[in-house]
């Protein structure tokens, strides 16, 4: 019973969405509509909530037991409370009951994402360039012949790509540009047929009850 | 009347051989007008179109520039219409014939997308017939593939110098087949780390996939004897966030040092952050993926590396399940059958007239 | 050199600093830095489920309109939290099942027309498409060669035989396409990943201290 | 300790210095550098330009804040084309931890020309000129939604409001009033996109992303279901050379001053790449 249910109901899903391809009849686009519109995104939202509670629940043990580096925990407690307080109540566009600013200073969800999730993520991210540049010195070897033939093109690529490769040779962009064009697109064709394969293969396995890892264990 | 009198008087030439039909295929509520352009189509600005649903008066329901001989009018199912086309050169007007009656309706079967149809029942057939046999026991064959040696290697070599593995599935969705194929490989690493008793980490970037990881690798301690073993929290929700996840497992690799780092799953720009710090540690690294753009990153920086379809038929060949296999040969046949079209296509398209490419629409 | 005066200015110079501090090595601003980070997305994910999914979609509606076929969507969402109830934490496995299904549903034809159908009409040897290459007889050949690098790449990833022989011979040319299209992409990357390096600098140099305009 | 030894052995830091001044330089000393646009992101900007005004525009900011610095320009690119033509625009991101990015690249943009209005006829309104969609998970509700109805999938947009009182929802209902939709990503969701939006609704689909998936983009541009393709900040500043081109949009454009760091960071990565090889042979040929 704990199995039969959810595998009868994604064959069931499974079907829907398939042929929600293949009728365009809007007496049956109604219901192919409901399913997305409401059904799916309710249970999205309610995916969040569990995530949210496991990582919440991750970090109040490692508060309770002491764990490593377990006063960071607080700090995060303490930053998603903060910042879930002033955009429920301070609502999304400071719209709504709190009051989102001092005087001149203000802290609404936006300016919060935008003076704190934006530099810490491209920091992050601007630290690809020092990585970028370390593993082109330490790791990126020319080992073998694939490797010898992905360095040469990435060269050309790079230097043909700036705006200075047209002063190298007026050829030089075009050249690049026939790069991406011609064996770019050959070698990349090759691999998307098969990963699109592998896709069709995988869903069909799901939505047929022969692929079970969702399931997740368990009787 | 007038106005026809007038436009033979100035010579506007009117669009000729009005065809209308229904949209096929569709949910209804479109039909299509078409029409030859009008003799002085250089020179004119446009032609308007008329439609009446009672053959009698017509009212302007669209228009559309020179040398274009098609529009779609949007229009309600059911009700019969006629249509007119006229030629517009700013004020003077060159009517059309009236068309015939037609009305439009919405159609149960979408007929455009048989050639998708096709392809579904093809590729879907070939991979079912293959598993069918698998099932029933048949020996299928599968190529080495070189990195799935080194996961053994690598999860000895863990056990060897007493340090932890860190699999991480990346940011995939559930839906994701990458992460499908990394929850079957991380079901077989679980297997060896119970065995030998490796501490295993596996921080995840999805609700969902990290409540379905918990559960495999439970699982596969209880498989080998040893759920005594298995440590609830080895795996644990990280963060949705890209640049938050990779903060945190760079954290982890740093802190906890472990000898080998599964890299399996889908990955964004974040592969480097990973592969990079991971290559610092100098833990040997096992990527696999089908995100294709990060592929160029793992091969230079990683020792092994899945490419696309291979993580997919690594997953099949470490599982060694049947069913798994069987799909592997279905998708194997599947690109004999692709390779053929596209010669066969080649052949019609260059050596006959045959709009060969409407068949691939 | 004037040295902007806007507190969050600053707030986000620190918290940037911090992150950097990681090219030296893991350190507690890093960690902080991270954690903060961790609290404020997850907040931010919070307000928006609830100012633009939960009460839109699905408690203004239900609750206020009375359209209770919300109903539905409303209890099977409930059974992801029966995943912290050890003894009916199977449940959790419906909403998954519907939400996996319909998505892998939908997956199958839209995968087969978009990645497999379409970039077979664009391999395809015919006049149509040497055209397409608006490169006059040029376009021929490089039709050819897509052509046969797309057989090539396809002999690559063939699992049911031993790369000896003729696919020896095609899987080591496909994998020469396989890699100059790494090889581009890789170049590609590389521009990426300074550019976001420049992007981080032009705001530390110019919002924050003023150096450059 | 031998030369080729010292070669192999360059420290971390050192490396990450020289890069560091490498681009620090041309920024302190700027020269907007000449960039010439090539086929693909022109043939972006005349699908733009082509927008009649019976059809709008939609611009997917689904770009993270991480690669903000590489797709923001395009999106600021975008939107001075779309409101210096008057074409009428539609903003959305599919994913929540995006969103602000869109609202950020809006409200400078906006700001940019209600700044220099002169009457409050030529100023761009809310509603009438642009709308605001927001966010609905998960993506494929909105790209099969919106081919239906727009408003019903977007009830409120990002500020709240009912998004079918607003005036230009009344003509732009679905699909098929949209001239086509430009993505800009750092992902595969154009290519959902394609596969959702474009093989039911017939959608023309437009893409502005990372140079990362640049390479991973090339085959649907080639078959023609990418309508145009902009590729890292080297096709932003192409998209800014062909606005201010075409239509004298005067306005900082970043990814332009970025190119002259960039010409040198590339150089000096090649150059890391070739001292770190010919140490790697000399160390092999020692063995």
């Amino acid at each position: 019973m704990k199995k039969t249910i959810p595998l009868t109901l994604i064959f069931i899903a499974g079907l829907l969405g398939v042929i929600s391809f293949v009728i365009p009849h809007p007496s049956y686009q109604v219901y192919d509509e409901w399913i997305r519109n409401d059904l799916l995104r309710v249970l999205s939202a309610f995916a969040v909530v569990l995530a949210l509670g496991s990582l919440l629940r991750v970090h109040f043990d490692k508060i309770k037991r002491k764990r490593k580096n377990w006063q960071f925990s607080w700090l995060l407690l303490i930053a998603f409370g903060g910042s879930a307080v002033v955009g429920l109540f301070g609502g999304v566009a400071a719209d709504g009951v709190l009051p989102t600013a001092v005087g001149s200073f203000q802290f609404d969800i936006q300016t919060l994402y935008e003076n704190i999730v934006i530099p810490l993520a491209s920091s992050m991210f601007a630290l690809l360039a020092f990585f970028m540049a370390s593993a082109a010195y330490r790791a990126f070897r020319v080992r073998s012949m694939e490797a010898t033939l992905l360095l040469v093109a990435a060269f050309i690529v790079m230097v043909g790509v700036l705006p200075m490769g047209y002063s190298i040779s007026k050829h030089l962009p075009g050249f690049v540009q026939w790069i991406l064009n011609v064996p770019n697109v050959a070698g990349q064709r090759g691999i998307v047929f098969g990963i699109a394969l592998g896709v069709v293969a995988t869903s069909l396995k799901i939505i047929l009850g022969i692929e079970r890892a969702w399931l997740g264990g368990g009787e | 009347m007038i106005t026809i009198l007038l436009c033979a008087l100035v010579g506007l030439a009117p669009p000729t051989d009005i065809r209308v039909f229904d949209a096929p295929s569709d949910g209804g509520g479109v039909i299509v007008v078409e029409w030859n352009l009008s003799a002085d189509d250089a020179s004119i600005d446009g032609y308007d179109i008329y439609r009446s649903d009672n053959g009698i008066d017509f009212s302007k329901v669209g228009f559309i520039g020179k040398s274009r001989s098609s529009y779609s009018d949007q229009t309600e199912d059911g009700v019969v219409y006629q249509y007119k086309v006229a030629a517009v050169s700013d004020t003077l007007l060159a009517f059309s014939e009236p068309s015939t009656e037609i009305a439009s309706e919405a159609s149960w079967i979408n007929v455009g997308k048989i050639n998708i149809y096709i392809a579904m029942v093809i590729f879907g057939g070939l991979i079912l017939y293959f598993i069918y046999h698998a099932r029933r026991g048949k020996k299928l064959f599968i190529r080495k593939i070189a990195g799935l040696q080194a996961i053994d290697d690598a999860v000895g070599r863990a056990t060897e110098m007493g340090k932890p593995i860190l699999y991480t599935l990346g940011l995939g969705y559930i839906e994701d087949i990458a992460t499908i194929a990394s929850l079957n490989i991380l079901g077989e690493v679980a297997k060896k780390t119970a065995q030998y008793d490796t501490k295993l980490i596996v921080p995840n970037a999805d609700p969902i996939v990290y409540t379905v990881a918990r559960e495999i690798v439970k699982e596969s301690y209880t498989k080998v004897g040893r759920p005594d073993a298995y440590d609830p929290d080895s795996v644990f929700f990280l963060a949705r966030e890209q640049m938050a996840y990779a903060a945190g497992i760079d954290g982890i690799m740093t802190r906890e040092r472990p000898a080998t780092n599964f890299l399996v799953g889908y990955f964004a720009a974040e592969s480097l952050v990973l592969a990079e710090t991971g290559a610092a540690t100098g833990a040997i690294q096992i990527a696999g993926t089908d995100a294709l753009a990060q592929l160029p990153f793992f091969v230079t920086a990683c020792d092994y590396t899945l490419i696309g379809e291979e993580l997919y038929a690594a997953s099949a060949y470490i599982s060694k399940r049947p069913l798994l296999l069987g799909a592997i040969k279905g998708e194997d046949w599947a690109k004999v059958i692709i390779a053929a079209a596209l010669i066969v296509a080649s052949v019609i398209g260059l050596l006959s007239r045959f709009p060969i490419l409407n068949l691939f629409q | 050199m004037n040295i902007s005066t806007d507190p969050w200015i600053w707030i986000s110079s620190i918290l940037s600093l911090a992150i950097l501090s990681f090219l030296y090595k893991e350190n507690p601003f890093f960690r902080a830095a991270e954690h903060i980070f961790l609290g404020v997305a997850n907040g931010y994910l919070v307000t928006f489920y609830w100012h633009r999914i939960l009460m839109p979609i699905l408690f203004r509606p239900l609750f206020q309109q009375g359209q209770l076929l919300l109903i539905i969507p409303f209890t099977i969402g409930i059974l992801y939290l029966t995943r912290f109830i050890p003894r009916i934490s199977w449940l959790v496995r419906i909403p998954i099942a519907i939400y996996m299904g319909y998505w892998t549903g939908v997956l199958i034809p839209a995968t087969i027309q978009a990645q497999i159908i379409k970039q077979v009409q664009g391999t395809v040897l015919t006049s149509a498409n040497f055209q397409s290459w608006n490169a006059g007889a040029w376009g021929i050949v490089w039709s050819v060669i897509v052509f046969i690098g797309v057989l090539c790449t396809l002999s690559y990833f063939y699992f049911s035989r031993e790369h000896k022989g003729v696919i020896g011979v095609t899987s080591r040319v496909g994998i020469v396409f396989v890699m100059i299209g790494f090889g581009a992409a890789f170049g590609y990357t590389v521009m990426a990943r300074i550019s976001l390096l420049i992007g981080k600098l032009q705001f530390l140099l110019g919002d924050w201290l003023g150096i450059i305009r | 300790m031998k030369l080729y030894e010292r070669l192999m052995t360059i420290d971390r830091r050192i490396i990450y210095g020289i890069l560091l001044g490498v681009v620090t330089l041309p920024l302190i000393f700027p020269s907007v550098v000449k960039v010439t646009p090539m086929s693909p992101v022109e043939k972006l900007f005349t699908a733009v330009d082509n927008t009649t005004n019976d059809k709008a525009l939609i611009l997917d900011c689904s770009y993270s804040p991480q690669i903000k610095a590489e797709v923001e320009p395009m999106a600021i690119a975008v939107l001075r084309h779309a409101f210096k033509t008057r074409k009428k625009i539609l903003v959305l991101s599919l994913y929540v931890e995006m969103i602000g990015l869109a609202t950020r690249a809006i409200n400078q943009v906006v700001e940019e020309f209600n700044s220099n209005a002169q009457t409050y006829e030529d100023s761009l309104i809310y509603g009438r000129d642009y709308v605001f969609l927001g966010w609905q998970p998960p993506p494929i509700v909105p790209m099969l939604g919106m081919g239906e109805s727009i408003s019903n999938i977007y009830v409120v947009d990002y500020y709240g409001n009912q998004t079918d009182t607003l005036q230009m929802m009344e003509r732009i209902r679905n699909y098929n009033d949209i001239s086509i939709l430009v993505a800009l990503s750092g992902s595969r969701i154009p290519i959902s996109w394609v596969a959702y939006a474009q093989n039911r609704y017939g959608l023309a689909v437009g893409v502005g992303c990372t140079a990362v998936s640049g390479a991973d983009f090339y085959p649907y541009y080639q078959t023609g279901q990418f309508t145009g393709l902009m590729v890292g900040m080297k096709g932003a500043a192409e998209y800014e050379e062909l606005v201010e081109a075409n239509y004298g949009v005067k306005g900082r454009r970043v990814a332009s001053e970025a190119m002259l760091s960039l010409t040198y960071a590339h150089l000096a990565i090649i150059l890391f790449i070739v001292i770190g090889n010919i140490g790697f042979f000399l160390h092999r040929r020692r063995k």
